[in-house]
C-alpha cells in the first residue's frame, strides 16, 4: 500500500514536470510528436528504476561526501546503457531523440530522486519510486507531446484524427509551440487543481 | 577552414539555432535564475567561461583518449566526468585566486554542472565534428546566445514583477509564455545565413 | 523672447472670471482663529493669553528658532482662547482665537527710514519682525532665504509673477494695481541679499501686468521683466530658475545653490508696503473661485479669517464638490471650511463636482504621457508603481525625493492613476527611513 | 555475442583511470586551494539535495546555502520537504513549531464603517497611509482605525483579513507575532497580545466620554464601570480609556458583560469551567475567593459549582488546599 | 449656503480628460483611411476580414474578462478593436476568415490577458498573433495578391528575384501587392501625422525607425552585391509594412520603452533589425519581427536609460 502511494505520489501529487516542475529541457524538445514522448519517457523511466534501485542498493557503501559525483557514474552508466539499446532497436526513434537521451544524465528528475529518495529508503520503494516518477515524466511527455502533435500535425500517435481539410497549426511542432504549449499545460493544471487552505 | 565558416556558426549559434530559444538547452537556470537582471549577467559570464572550457576540454578528451583508444561508448560517462571535475576544479581556483570574480561567478559554478546546456553543446560539437576552434567558437557562441535570452528574459520578467498575471499563470507558466513569444520572435533571424 | 523649460502641460486656466476684478477690502469678521503656524519651521509660541486685549499689527507669537516667523494680530479685541484648530496644511495647529472689537486700533507703528540709510542687516531683521513669509503658498520665511549659509554666492532676486496655477489671479492684481510696491520691494531684497540683478518672472498671459512692471522698473537697469510662456508649473521655483536664468538646480539642492532668492511677487510687495508704513504682515489678496462661487473676486482679507465667513460673503451657488486651498494643481483639499486664512493661502476654490470629478483609476498603459510632461525629468509612473507595491528601495532610485508634487502627471494620466500621491507616500516613507 | 574482454577491461581501465586522476587532481586542489568557509555553510550544504535546480530562486544549492548561513528563510528548497526543513530549522536554530505561550497581533479598535463616521469623502490610493496624510485620516474619531486595509499588505504570512465593516481581522493560527502590524499600522492600531488571553478592550481613544460618543459608537467613554467590576483590578484607567493589565485578567468576562458600549469583547465560549472532584474536604475557601458565587456548600460538606455562573477564573482551583478543584 | 460634506483627495485635484478610450479612438480614426483605401483596392472580402478581427477581438476580451473575473467596463477601452484592426491590416488580403478568427482569439489571449491585461504584455498582441499565424500557415500567410484577389507578388519579394523598382508613385499611393492595411503608405503617413498632433504617439519612434532603414538600405550592399552606398532608400521605405509598422505598431504604449531616449533606441533598434532581415535574411520583410525582438528588450532599453533628472549632473 505503502508503495502504490509512492508510485502514484510521482504520477500525480509529485508529478516531476507539472509540479515539480523538473527536466523541463527534455520535455520540451522532444515533445514535438506523441510518439517521441513515450519513448523519451520510457527511456528515463528505465534510467530511474535502474539507478533508483542500484543506489538505493549501494547507500551503505558511497562515501557521503562524494555521494553526487558517485550518483553521477551511476547514472551515466545506466543512460549509456539505454543510448545504446536504443541505438540498436530504434535506430529512428533514437536519432530522433538525438542528444536528448545522453543529455537524460543531467536531467535533474533522476538525480534528486537518488539524492531525495533512493539514498533513504529501502530498494522496493525506491523502485516503486523510481517507476511512479518515470511514469508521471512519461504522462506528461505524452500528455504534452499529444497536444502538440494533434494540433500542430492533426495526428496523434501519428494515426490521423483531425477532418479533412483540417490545416495543421505548425507553431505547435514548433520551439515556441512548446514554450507556449507547456505554459498553458501547467496554467490549465493549476486552475483545475483544488485550492489547499 | 575558412573564417566565415566560423562567422557562420557564431551567428548561428546565438541567433538562429539559439541554445534556449530554439534547442531546448539550458531551461532550468533560464527560468530559475532569470528574476533580476543583475543575476542574469552574472549567470551568463560564468555560463560563457564554463562552456568555452568544457568545450575545449572535452574536444581533447574525445580526440585524444576515446577515439584514440575506440571508446567513443564512453563519452556521456566520460564527459559528465570531465565536465564536473572541471567546473569544481574552476570554482576552487578562481575562490582562491580572485574573491571578486568568485563573487561574480562563483555561485553559479555548481549550478552549471547539471546544467544541460554544457554537456549539450559538447555532445553537439562532437556530432557535428567540429574543430578544435570551430568547438570552440561554437561553444562560446552557444553561450552567448544563452546569456542573450536570458538577460531579455530577465529584463521581461522584472517587468512582469508588476503585471497583474492571472493566478494561475504566475511563476513558470508565464515565464514559458514569455520565453515562447521570445523564441518566436528570434523567427526572424531564419534565412539570415 | 518667451522663455520656458522641458515638459509640462497646459491645463485649462479658467481665470476669466477673476482676472479683470479689482482687488476688494473684505469686511473683518467677528473672530479670527490666527494660527501660530504660518510658515515652513518652528511653531511660534504665544505671547498672549486667554482673556488679554490685544492690537492689530501687535506680536502675538514668535520663536527662536532661526526657520521661523513672528505672528501678529490682524484686529484689535480680546483673546478668547488658544486651541488647536484645522489648518489649510490639513491638520490642527495651536491657533489664537481673537474676538474683533471692530476698533482696528493699531500698535504703534515705526515706518522704517528710507532704503539707502539700511544695512542688509537690518533689512532683514525688519522683514523677520515684520513675519513676512512666502506668500506663493510655500510659506517659507522670507528672511531666512536672504541668509545664505557659508560658502553660498547670490547673485540675482527672482520674482514670482508667472502664477501657473488655474483659477488663481492674485498674483497678477497685485503685480497690476501694486507694481510700484512690487518694484520697491524686489529693490530691498536685492538689498538683503546684497545681489546686484533682480528679475521679475510673468506669464505671458498676463499682457498688463507686464507693461505696469516694465514701466515702474524702467528706472533700475539692474532689474529685468521676464517674459515666461504659458505653462504649468512655470511657476515652480526650479522651473523658473531654469526659464529665467537658464540655470539647473541639482538633484537635493536648493535655489540659493545656484545664487538665486526666489520669492513671490507678492511677497515682494509685502516687505514693501510693511517697510513703508510699519504695518507688519496681518493681511493678503486672496483668489476666490470656482464655480460654486455666487460672487468669485479677489479679496484682502485679515489674516485669520476663516473659509466659512469668506464663503458667506461672497456667497455659494451651490454645495461645493470640493474646497481647495491653493490653486487646484498643488492646493490642498479642505475637510471643512472652519480653517482660517494664513500668510501663504493664495485662493480658496470651491469646485462644483463636475469641475473636480474623482475618476476610478486603471492599470498604468505605458503611454509615458507622464515621463512627456514631468518638468523634473523624471519617470513617474515607475516611481509611482514601486510605491505601490512597497519597493522604496526601487522608487527612490527613481529619483522620488527629486519630485516637487506639481501634479502634472496626474493630470495628464490616461488611466487616472493617482501617481502624485503615490510619490507623495514614497517621498515620505524615504524621508521617514533616512531619520 | 562473443564477450570481449579486452574491450571491458579498457574500459574499465579508462574509467578507473579517469576516476584516479579526477580524485587525486581534485584532492590535490582542494588542499591547495582551500578556502575558509562558514561551518554552518558546510553543514547547510551537506543537508542540501544538491540537485542545484535553482528552483530556491538561488544559483544552486551553494548560492542558497550561502543565503541560508545568512540567515535567509529555510522554507525556499522545493526539492527538500519537510525533513529539510527541520534539518535546516536544526541547523539555523530556527524553531519551526509554536512556543507555548505565544503572541498573537489585535487591532485595538472596532469602529468600523457601522460605528464610526467619517468627517470627508475620501477619493484616492486605498491605503491608511495615503488618507492618514490628509489631516489625520477621515474618521471622525482621531485614534481610529482607518479601514483601508494597510495591515493586510503588511502581513507577511495572510493572517489579516479585512471584513466588510472595514476592520481587520487576525486569523492566531496564521499570526507569527512578527510584529510588522504593530510597527506598521499609521494608527497604531495593533498590539501583541498573549495568545491564551481572551478579553480585550478595542478602543484606542483617548478622548474625552462626550467626544467619543459624538466620533464613534463602540469606543471607550471612560465610564470605570469594568475598572470597579473586575475582580482581579486589572483595568485602569489611563487617560480617559480602560487598560487591560494582562497579567492580572483571567478571562472572567465580567467587564464584556458590563461594558455599556460593547468596547470590551471577550471570547468568552468553550471557557473551561471549575469542576470539584471527589476528595473534597468543606474548608470553604473556595466559595470565600469565588468572585461571582457560583460555589455553594456547607462547612466540612462537599461543595458544588453552579456552571451557569462560573466564569472560569480557576480561582478556586489554585486555591483549593487538597487540590481536587479542576478546570475542564 | 451650508456645507455638509466635502470630497477630500490629494492634489491635483484637475484632470486632462484624456483618456484610453479616446487614444483609441483616434488610433481607428487614423487607420481609417488606410483600411477603407484597401477594401476599395482588393475587394469587399477585405471588409470582411477587417470587421471579423475586429469582432473577434472584442468578443475575445469580453470572453476572458469573464473567465477571469475582471470588471467588464474594460472592454470600453477600445484597444481590443485596435488589436484586432492592426492584426487584419497585416494580414495579406485573401486571408481566410477561420484564420483571421484564431489570430485575433490568440492576439487577445496569448498577446495580452495571460499577462494580466492591457498595459502589462511585453510584446505587440497583433504582432504576436501575426507572427503566431505566420509560423502556423506560411503559405497562407503569405499568399499575397492583388486586386480582385489575384496573386500577386509584393515589390519586395519581387525586387529580391528580380530587382525590378516598381513606379514610386504606386508605392506610395498603393497600388501594388501585399498586406492589407501597408499598401497605403501615403495615406498612413496621414494618419501618423494625425496620430503625432494629437499627442497620442511620439515621433521619435516612427522617425528614428524609418530614418534608419533609409540610412541602412542605402549604405549595407543587399545579398549578392558587394557595393556599399549603392541601396534604393525610398523604395524601401515606401515597400513593405515600414510605415504601418512604425507609426502605428512600434509606438505601441505597452510595448514601446516610456524613456525619451529609450524611444530612439527602439526606433534605431528597429531600423536595423528590419534592414538586416530585408537585405540578409530568409524573408523579404522585417518589420513585424525587428519590432517583436524590440519589445522584448523594452524592459532593458528603460532600465538602462533612465537618465539624468532635472539638473542631477
Amino acid at each position: 500500500m505503502r508503495n502504490f502511494r509512492v508510485l502514484m505520489s510521482g504520477i500525480i501529487d509529485e508529478n516531476p514536470t507539472f509540479r515539480l516542475l523538473l527536466g523541463m529541457c527534455p520535455t520540451l524538445a522532444v515533445s514535438t510528436a506523441a510518439f517521441n514522448g513515450l519513448g523519451m519517457g520510457l527511456a528515463a523511466t528505465a534510467v530511474l528504476l535502474a539507478s533508483n534501485v542500484l543506489i538505493s542498493l549501494m547507500k551503505p557503501v558511497i562515501p557521503d561526501k562524494i555521494r553526487i559525483p558517485c550518483y553521477v557514474v551511476v547514472i551515466a552508466t545506466f543512460v549509456t546503457m539505454v543510448d545504446m539499446v536504443m541505438g540498436a532497436f530504434v535506430p529512428d526513434l533514437h536519432s530522433v531523440l538525438g542528444i536528448f537521451i545522453p543529455l537524460i544524465v543531467v536531467n535533474c528528475i533522476i538525480l534528486q530522486r537518488a539524492e531525495a529518495f533512493a539514498s533513504k529508503n529501502s530498494v522496493l520503494s525506491s523502485a516503486f519510486d523510481g517507476i511512479g516518477m518515470g511514469l508521471g515524466f512519461t504522462l506528461a511527455l505524452v500528455a504534452l507531446s499529444s497536444v502538440r502533435e494533434l494540433l500542430g500535425a492533426g495526428s496523434i500517435f501519428g494515426v490521423n484524427i483531425m477532418w479533412h481539410s483540417f490545416e495543421p497549426m505548425r507553431l505547435m511542432v514548433s520551439p515556441p509551440g512548446a514554450f507556449i504549449g507547456l505554459g498553458l499545460i501547467i496554467g490549465l493544471i493549476n486552475t483545475l487543481r483544488p485550492k489547499k487552505a | 577552414m575558412s573564417s566565415s565558416n566560423l562567422v557562420v556558426i557564431f551567428l548561428s549559434a546565438i541567433l538562429i539555432n539559439n541554445f534556449v530559444l530554439s534547442r531546448f538547452l539550458g531551461i532550468c537556470p533560464f527560468l530559475g535564475i532569470s528574476n533580476k537582471i543583475e543575476t542574469a549577467v552574472g549567470m551568463s559570464l560564468a555560463v560563457i567561461f564554463v562552456m568555452t572550457v568544457a568545450s575545449l576540454a572535452t574536444w581533447v578528451v574525445q580526440t585524444y583518449v576515446l577515439d584514440l583508444f575506440g571508446l567513443g561508448y564512453l563519452r556521456t560517462i566520460a564527459f559528465i566526468l570531465v565536465i564536473a571535475v572541471l567546473v569544481q576544479f574552476v570554482e576552487m581556483v578562481i575562490q582562491k585566486s580572485s574573491p571578486t570574480l568568485y563573487q561574480a561567478l562563483g555561485v553559479y559554478l555548481p549550478l552549471i554542472t547539471t546544467n544541460c546546456a554544457v554537456m549539450g553543446v559538447t555532445l553537439i560539437n562532437m556530432n557535428e565534428g567540429y574543430t578544435l576552434v570551430q568547438s570552440l567558437v561554437n561553444g562560446f557562441a552557444a553561450a552567448v546566445g544563452f546569456g542573450l535570452a536570458i538577460v531579455i528574459f530577465a529584463g521581461i520578467r522584472e517587468r512582469l514583477e508588476l503585471a497583474d498575471i492571472p493566478e494561475a499563470l504566475q511563476g513558470f507558466p508565464i515565464a514559458l509564455i514569455t520565453a515562447g513569444l521570445l523564441s518566436i520572435s528570434f523567427f526572424g533571424f531564419q534565412g539570415l545565413l | 523672447m518667451v522663455k520656458s523649460f522641458p515638459g509640462g502641460i497646459h491645463p485649462p486656466y479658467r481665470k476669466e472670471a477673476t482676472s479683470a476684478l479689482a482687488i476688494e477690502r473684505m469686511n473683518p469678521p467677528k473672530t479670527v482663529a490666527i494660527p501660530l503656524q504660518q510658515h515652513i519651521g518652528s511653531r511660534c509660541d504665544p505671547l498672549v493669553a486667554v482673556g488679554d486685549r490685544v492690537l492689530m499689527g501687535q506680536k502675538i507669537g514668535d520663536s527662536s528658532a532661526p526657520i521661523s516667523a513672528p505672528v501678529h494680530s490682524s484686529v484689535s479685541g480680546k483673546v478668547t482662547a488658544i486651541e488647536q484648530r484645522p489648518h489649510p496644511n490639513g491638520r490642527t495647529v495651536l491657533s489664537v482665537v481673537i474676538a474683533n472689537d471692530f476698533q482696528d486700533e493699531m500698535v504703534a507703528l515705526m515706518p522704517a527710514p528710507k532704503l539707502e540709510q539700511l544695512t542688509a542687516e537690518q533689512l532683514t531683521a525688519l522683514i523677520r519682525e515684520a513675519g513676512i513669509v512666502g506668500m506663493g503658498g510655500g510659506g517659507f520665511p522670507t528672511h531666512a532665504k536672504l541668509k545664505p549659509p557659508q560658502g553660498v554666492v547670490l547673485d540675482a532676486v527672482l520674482l514670482n509673477g508667472a502664477e501657473c496655477e488655474p483659477y488663481l489671479t492674485t498674483d497678477h492684481r497685485v503685480m497690476l494695481e501694486w507694481s510700484a510696491d512690487v518694484v520697491y520691494g524686489l529693490r530691498c531684497l536685492m538689498k538683503a541679499a546684497r545681489v546686484e540683478k533682480g528679475y521679475i518672472g510673468i506669464e505671458v498671459n498676463k499682457p498688463d501686468a507686464i507693461e505696469a512692471l516694465k514701466a515702474e522698473a524702467k528706472d533700475y537697469s539692474s532689474i529685468e521683466i521676464v517674459s515666461l510662456a504659458v505653462k504649468y508649473p512655470q511657476g515652480a521655483e526650479i522651473q523658473l530658475i531654469d526659464a529665467c536664468l537658464g540655470r539647473k538646480v541639482p538633484s537635493g539642492k536648493l535655489p540659493l545653490h545656484v545664487g538665486v532668492v526666489v520669492n513671490n511677487v507678492h511677497t515682494a510687495q509685502a516687505v514693501a508696503k510693511s517697510l513703508r508704513t510699519g504695518v507688519p504682515s496681518i493681511e493678503r489678496v486672496i483668489t476666490v473661485a470656482g464655480n460654486c462661487m455666487e460672487r468669485p473676486g479677489n479679496l484682502l482679507v485679515r489674516v485669520g479669517t476663516t473659509f466659512a465667513d469668506i464663503l458667506a460673503d461672497r456667497g455659494l451657488k451651490c454645495e461645493p464638490y470640493k474646497l481647495i486651498s491653493g490653486g487646484p494643481m498643488m492646493g490642498i483639499a479642505m475637510y471643512s471650511a472652519d480653517v482660517a486664512v494664513c500668510k501663504c493661502t493664495s485662493g480658496i476654490l470651491a469646485l462644483s463636482k463636475d469641475e473636480a470629478t474623482y475618476r476610478i483609476p486603471g492599470n498604468c498603459v505605458r503611454c509615458a504621457k507622464c515621463v512627456d510632461v514631468c518638468p523634473m525629468l523624471l519617470h513617474p509612473t515607475f516611481i509611482a508603481q514601486y510605491a505601490e507595491r512597497g519597493m522604496m528601495e526601487r522608487a527612490e532610485e527613481y529619483g522620488a525625493v527629486d519630485c516637487r508634487e506639481c501634479g502634472a502627471c496626474t493630470y495628464v494620466c490616461p488611466v487616472n492613476l493617482p501617481l502624485t500621491q503615490h510619490i507623495r507616500l514614497a517621498k515620505s516613507d524615504i524621508y521617514a527611513k533616512r531619520k | 555475442m562473443q564477450f570481449d574482454t579486452r574491450a571491458v577491461l579498457t574500459a574499465l581501465g579508462a574509467l578507473g583511470g579517469f576516476g584516479l586522476l579526477f580524485g587525486a587532481g581534485l584532492a590535490v586542489a582542494s588542499r591547495k586551494f582551500a578556502v575558509e568557509t562558514d561551518p554552518k555553510y558546510d553543514e547547510i550544504m551537506a543537508v542540501l539535495p544538491g540537485a542545484n535546480c535553482g528552483g530556491c530562486g538561488y544559483p544552486g544549492c551553494a548560492g542558497y546555502a550561502t543565503a541560508v548561513a545568512k540567515g535567509e528563510r529555510v522554507d525556499k528548497c522545493p526539492v527538500g520537504g519537510r525533513n529539510l526543513l527541520q534539518d535546516l530549522g536544526r541547523i539555523m536554530g530556527v524553531s519551526t513549531d509554536a512556543a507555548a505561550e505565544r503572541l498573537v497581533a489585535t487591532p485595538y479598535c472596532d469602529g468600523g464603517c457601522a460605528e464610526a463616521p467619517t468627517r470627508f469623502e475620501y477619493e484616492g490610493i486605498q491605503d491608511c497611509y495615503a488618507v492618514a496624510a490628509l489631516g489625520g485620516g477621515d474618521k471622525a474619531c482621531q485614534f481610529a482605525c482607518l479601514g483601508y486595509g494597510t495591515c493586510v499588505k503588511l502581513c507577511p504570512f495572510g493572517a489579516i483579513t479585512m471584513d466588510d465593516n472595514r476592520i481587520p481581522a487576525v486569523d492566531p493560527a496564521k499570526c507569527t507575532a512578527c510584529n510588522k502590524c504593530v510597527v506598521g499600522c499609521p494608527k497604531t492600531i495593533f498590539s501583541l497580545r498573549p495568545a491564551p488571553k481572551r478579553v480585550h478592550i478595542r478602543c484606542r481613544s483617548h478622548d474625552k466620554g462626550a467626544e467619543v460618543r459624538k466620533k464613534c459608537k463602540v469606543g471607550c467613554i471612560a465610564c470605570g464601570i469594568c475598572v470597579k467590576i473586575c475582580p482581579f483590578n486589572a483595568i485602569s484607567m489611563d487617560n480617559n480609556l480602560a487598560v487591560i493589565d494582562y497579567e492580572k485578567c483571567r478571562n472572567c468576562g465580567l467587564c464584556v458583560e458590563k461594558c455599556p458600549t460593547k468596547t470590551i469583547h471577550g471570547d468568552l465560549d468553550g471557557r473551561p469551567k471549575a469542576y470539584i472532584d471527589p476528595g473534597c474536604i468543606g474548608c470553604t475557601i473556595c466559595k470565600k475567593v469565588c468572585p461571582v458565587g457560583a460555589i455553594t456548600g456547607e462547612l466540612k460538606q462537599e461543595h458544588k459549582v453552579d456552571h451557569e455562573k462560573c466564569v472560569s477564573c480557576s480561582l478556586c482551583a489554585e486555591k483549593c488546599p487538597k487540590k481536587v478543584i479542576n478546570m475542564r | 449656503m451650508e456645507i455638509k460634506r466635502l470630497a477630500v483627495s490629494s492634489s491635483p485635484h484637475l484632470h486632462s480628460g484624456d483618456s484610453v478610450q479616446s487614444a483609441m479612438l483616434h488610433v481607428l480614426i487614423a487607420l481609417a483611411p488606410a483600411a477603407a483605401f484597401a477594401v476599395y483596392h482588393f475587394g469587399l472580402h477585405v471588409l470582411f476580414v477587417l470587421l471579423t478581427g475586429m469582432a473577434v477581438a472584442i468578443a475575445a476580451e469580453a470572453l476572458i474578462l469573464r473567465l477571469v473575473k475582471k470588471p467588464m467596463t474594460a472592454i470600453r477601452d477600445g484597444s481590443a478593436a485596435v488589436t484586432g484592426l492592426l492584426l487584419a491590416m497585416n494580414l495579406p488580403a485573401g486571408i481566410p476568415l477561420w484564420t483571421i478568427t484564431i489570430g485575433a482569439g490568440l492576439a487577445i489571449g496569448i498577446g495580452k490577458h495571460v499577462f494580466g491585461g492591457l498595459g502589462h504584455n511585453p510584446f505587440n498582441p497583433a504582432l504576436v498573433a501575426r507572427a503566431i499565424l505566420l509560423v502556423s500557415w506560411p503559405e497562407r500567410m503569405t499568399a499575397w495578391v492583388g486586386p480582385m484577389l489575384i496573386s500577386a507578388a509584393t515589390p519586395l519579394s519581387e525586387f529580391r528575384t528580380s530587382r525590378i523598382v516598381p513606379a514610386y508613385g504606386d508605392l506610395l499611393f498603393g497600388f501594388k501587392a501585399g498586406s492589407i492595411g501597408e499598401i497605403a503608405v501615403f495615406l498612413l503617413l496621414l494618419g501618423g501625422a494625425y496620430l503625432i498632433y494629437r499627442r497620442i504617439i511620439d515621433w521619435k519612434i516612427p522617425v528614428s525607425f524609418i530614418g534608419t532603414v533609409a540610412l541602412l538600405t542605402y549604405i549595407l550592399p543587399a545579398r549578392e552585391q558587394s557595393s556599399y552606398f549603392a541601396g534604393n532608400p525610398l523604395f524601401h521605405v515606401l515597400s513593405g509594412g515600414l510605415v504601418l509598422g512604425a507609426f502605428f505598431m512600434a509606438t505601441d504604449w505597452t510595448t514601446s520603452p516610456v524613456t525619451k531616449r529609450g524611444r530612439v533606441i527602439m526606433g534605431v533598434g528597429c531600423g536595423i533589425l528590419t534592414s538586416v532581415i530585408r537585405l540578409y535574411g530568409g524573408m523579404p520583410e522585417g518589420v513585424s519581427y525587428a519590432i517583436l525582438i524590440m519589445n522584448g528588450l523594452t524592459p532593458l532599453i528603460d532600465r538602462y536609460t533612465l537618465g539624468s533628472r532635472s539638473g542631477a549632473r
